[in-house]
């Protein structure tokens, strides 16, 4: 789960990471409004949860209230890269010297969090790290150590900090690594972490991505999902505890495994179809939730046929069965439906699907994604 | 011989009187594994298939002899199962829960670093000794006992593959899933070094997906550490990037974890790279029977 | 630094453990008002660092605040083990169903915390340890994971306490778990841990030690020591910084290093002679501290004779020797004065020493401590 | 040969700049030790005695290949000097400081398992392999290069046993001070198997003292696993029980590990214990040249 900007620095501030002053707002009146008790120039923020919306025109400085509230009012009739700009954030501009970058994310290969830093900030670090590694200090942290002073000194000095911001900036680094662990998040990072003209650090941007698995233990912070996010599809799977991905073919795909399901995804594509979605129901799918994902994936306009691919493991396949003989009782599912299942219960199933209309039982996988991507119409 | 699993393994379910652990408990019981022991807090004295129940893995473990766990709780207690199990010294950990909090599975990797306890998982099917003994929550009868080494990060995929070469009939030595999360107890390497030494393994089968970069570290490790040869299958080319698939590790960052990526490092380090499911068998049967040799 | 009981108590009552309610007072007017206070019997408890006061009559009931009186009169009077008891604890009595152990401790052989329990409380834990180890059930708590859940439930298990103790068992535990890690503890005992008549957990007597090394950072509790501990010698010792035990012999001894000085007492020993001190200078001791050394070792009127023995590494013999000539300036020592000092420095040292009456240098220990018993007299 | 110690060892002094770490930098580099790097927070560019001065230990490593640590920090900050120099992946760090809390020390110990960095001390002298080098506060002078492995938990009283040695005319392969604490980076095992494994060592002299059960667990050790013969020397028969006695290891608590019984355990296995200091280099010269064989 993704948190937008004001969200993530109102978890930084809890931590004394120094943020400017601001306030969120939907309206640009509220925004003049804001700009007026922060005195000065503001900055005027598109409150998105994608990347790129400086480029897209989602920040504009203003000198004034008036020019806050015509800010205000540009952005919040924008979309930026397919969602709508609901909220802006309105803060005092910063006067900035240098702009650094300071992040933590899991380093799987390792199984640590790892702290990164560059004096390349307020640039899309992912190509800093592509094009210049050198540019780009990291330390792994000890999850029973944390965030430690020489880890702090280490990095500094990578920066080149005068040694005056030494200490700020190790409890900039601290915090930020205790909000990580303690906000259960998957991502921290400010970016730009600036040094301003008068010569300290601020937390210009800010952003926190949560790991799902965790909000159950976090529901303050799970309290702030923002509707926005997630289409109402997604929402729907994500309720109903499927993983769901609406693609662009033509073929609805639902499969037990999410690794079962990329390798049926890319059996459609490598055969000349396209899938619609990928979607997996999990372990020990029971009847009710292959239902909701039949609904989900029907109510796609695109989908021209589906394909059930289910190796019953936790999984038993008479009960994903029984599951799309609901679904379909008292209505057609419209469009052709090839289904292929394997393991527990394997027999019971064929037995229930073999008497629903419409619905064709193939024996491998190979053979059903086929006969799905000649069903859907190649190329359609 | 086999590796993780073999008939020496004691098995205690973490969980059993779930519902899970319940019926997993049974379907292990008619495979042929030693379960001798469950624990359920507050639970200790009863009894789940003719299998005791303790209060605690120590108790289990002093009890019945137990060297080997597998775990049912629900996510939020897993990594405290573990830890218990982890404390209680028992060698092999074989954690079935899905859903564990990543930051949870960073401590409890750090807390089982120079520990005499191996972690499988979470949120994997488990292992299986084809004949001889099941940990995990596979369904038995598709395994036959024979020379193929399985590891994979999926659940059902490897079903599928395991179907597939029993059905070509290729017998396994031994399945491994490592699970598919981001932080894991095993890796693809530790499980390769096993299969390099276990003398009933002739051929690996790999089966990475895209994400992270364990399937990388595998190609370096096969490169210059194996003689036997291995085949593998990277699932998620038709993946968009930046987009969850499901796994939390099934995310492709970057540029990095790409299967195509994946494919070309496995294939530099001599590794048989199957395109599709379906070739995977033939792959195996050339590659059986061969003499080994370095694959770099 | 050993705490006394009602320190202890009022420690583990900042964790959440259940102590009985009580006051600590030196006059027994005040230990009448308190008896009052709570009402029905209360035990009248000596507070003095060293055990078995119970069975020395430090421990009395009384029904009512007279008697409360009477006995804080009585235990007031006392000196338990050679210590005068200034203070007493009024408390309310328990009425006692059970009595359990629980003690943490540093296991040295694998360098982590120890938490023992044994359903033999009220008694000397070392002795069923001794007689019936398999009486005590033991958990090894790691450092950075804290005692868990399942560490209580098994001795709670291993206790046969009913399932409705488990929980505030476990609360106890962690308590006083969490009261060692934080209190840089060396020793955190509840004996006994009760259990009531009505089926509650009480800490009816509790010990804590902590580490000397660690006050620093407790400024807190290294401000509880109590001055009856320890002698006028001791203090002035501790403060200068040197290891210092009074024994019963007459050979003053003045030593560098713990080990060095341990294996000269057993020299002296074993050549016939007794020790009246041990006295570790410390690694690089200056002239100053090895003055306030012989200062002390003289004020002890048994010492007939003072060994010095010194190996110089970090510790200059010069230094030595100039803190010994600086201690006789211009007063006579009054005894015979062996020295025998190796390593850095040693020429110079010997000539610094050569110069002073009374003082003979020595090339073996072996040597110096058989002159040293020699010039004090064997027997005397 | 020699052990922990040798002419590869590039040494990084931590607290370069204290009047401690000052001066034995001084003491080291005279005797010939590698002084590779100093680190001191906030003097990264000076250098002491021409050792160049880093920030931090991790630029030191990286600078100058260091792969020692000698730790001269006050003691509230030497739990936290450890950390760091393990985390920059130095092999061998050696503490001096005194006084470090137990409980750090706890942590410290938790923290390095499974990693690649072996702890000595703290409160110890160092190591020293004579006439090649030294990392501790030894007096390097009365030590000569031979076939006697030292280990010991006192500092003076290894300088006394060496200097009878060295008196002796019998040489030090290596001389290990692991330090007289309750809980240690290394124990006596440690070092006994690491002189065990060393071809240059003959003979072992351990020097334990009263208190812990340090002893008696290489005791046991020597008795099943080491072939080359041990000579001993435990300090504190003279002691009187439960008063401390300068370290804080050494008291004797209810009747364990006092100095009588871990004579005992040693010479039930095998081991020549000395009544006297003086008789050591006697029962090691007995020892010196004669093939060795189980202790058992």
């Amino acid at each position: 789960m993704k948190l937008h900007e004001f969200q993530s620095k109102a978890i930084l501030a809890r931590y004394g990471i120094p943020i400017p002053r601001g306030e969120v707002t939907d309206t640009p009146a509220e925004a003049a409004g804001i700009a007026e008790r922060l005195g000065g120039r503001v900055a005027v923020k598109a409150q998105v949860l994608v990347g790129g919306r400086g480029k897209a025109g989602g920040i504009r400085l203003a000198a004034s209230p008036r020019e806050a509230a015509e800010a205000a009012a540009a952005i919040l009739g924008m979309t930026i890269r397919g969602l709508p700009v609901g909220r802006v954030l309105v803060e005092e501009a910063a006067e900035v010297e240098r702009e650094l970058y300071l992040g933590l994310t899991v380093d799987r290969a390792i199984g640590r969090v790892r702290a990164m830093a560059s004096a390349e900030g307020g640039v899309d670090i992912e190509e800093v790290a592509h094009a210049r590694p050198d540019r780009i200090g990291s330390v792994a942290i000890d999850p029973f150590l944390g965030f430690r002073d020489y880890h702090a000194r280490y990095l500094a000095s990578f920066l080149g900090l005068p040694a005056s911001l030494w200490v700020p900036f190790s409890g900039i680094a601290q915090g930020l690594s205790a909000a990580f662990a303690e906000s259960d998040a998957s991502l921290a990072e400010i970016n730009p972490l600036v040094v301003t003209r008068d010569g300290t650090l601020l937390a210009l941007d800010a952003k926190i991505n949560l790991d799902d698995n965790a909000l159950p233990r976090q529901p303050e912070l799970a309290a702030l999902r923002n509707a926005d996010e997630e289409s109402p599809a997604e929402a729907r799977a994500r309720l109903a505890g499927l993983s769901y991905v609406p693609l662009e073919g033509t073929i609805g795909c639902m499969v037990n495994g999410a690794g079962l399901a990329m390798a049926t995804l890319d059996a459609v594509k490598a055969l000349g179809g396209m899938p619609a979605n990928f979607l997996d129901v999990g372990g020990g799918a029971r009847a009710e939730r292959i239902q909701t994902a039949l609904d989900l994936i029907l109510s796609d306009p695109r989908v021209r046929a589906v394909l059930i691919n289910i190796f019953g493991g936790i999984t038993r396949c008479d009960e994903v069965a029984r599951g799309v003989a609901e679904a379909f009782s008292g209505r057609s599912p419209g469009v052709p439906v090839v289904v292929r299942l394997v393991g527990t219960n394997e027999a019971e199933a064929r037995d229930i699907l073999g008497q629903l209309e419409g619905v064709r039982v193939q024996r491998s996988l190979e053979e059903a994604a086929r006969l799905a991507v000649s069903l859907a119409g190649v190329g359609v | 011989m086999a590796i993780l699993v073999d008939h020496h393994t004691r098995l205690v379910v973490q969980g059993i009187t779930g519902r899970e652990g319940t019926f997993h408990t049974q379907q292990m019981l008619a495979y042929g594994t030693q379960v001798v022991a469950g624990v359920t807090p507050g639970k200790g004295g009863q009894q789940v298939h003719g299998v005791p129940v303790f209060d605690t893995v120590r108790q289990a473990v002093a009890e019945t002899g137990a060297n080997a766990s597998i775990i049912f709780v629900p996510a939020r207690g897993a990594a405290d199962a573990i830890l218990e199990a982890a404390d209680a010294e028992v060698a092999l950990v074989v954690c079935i829960s899905e859903g564990v909090p990543t930051l949870d599975m960073v401590r409890v990797r750090r807390a089982l670093r120079g520990s005499g306890t191996r972690l499988v998982g979470p949120n994997c099917p488990g292992v299986i000794t084809p004949g001889v003994a099941k940990v995990g929550i596979m369904p038995g009868h598709i395994h036959v006992p024979g020379p193929v080494g399985v590891v994979s990060r999926s659940g059902t995929l490897t079903y599928e593959v395991v179907y597939a070469l029993t059905q070509a009939g290729i017998g396994q030595s031994t399945c491994v899933g490592i699970g598919g999360d981001p932080v894991l107890g095993t890796g693809f390497v530790d499980v390769l070094e096993l299969f390099e030494d276990d003398p009933q393994t002739e051929v690996v089968v790999l089966i990475g997906e895209i994400g992270g970069s364990d399937e990388e570290r595998a190609a370096t490790f096969i490169h210059s550490r194996m003689r036997k040869p291995v085949v593998a299958f990277v699932a998620g080319r038709s993946a968009p990037a930046g987009k969850r698939m499901g796994h939390a590790g099934a995310i492709i960052d970057g540029g990095a974890g790409t299967a195509e990526g994946k494919m070309e490092a496995l294939r530099a380090a001599g590794v048989a790279v199957a395109e599709m499911l379906g070739e995977i068998p033939g792959l195996v049967r050339e590659r059986l029977g061969q003499p080994g040799g370095p694959n770099s």
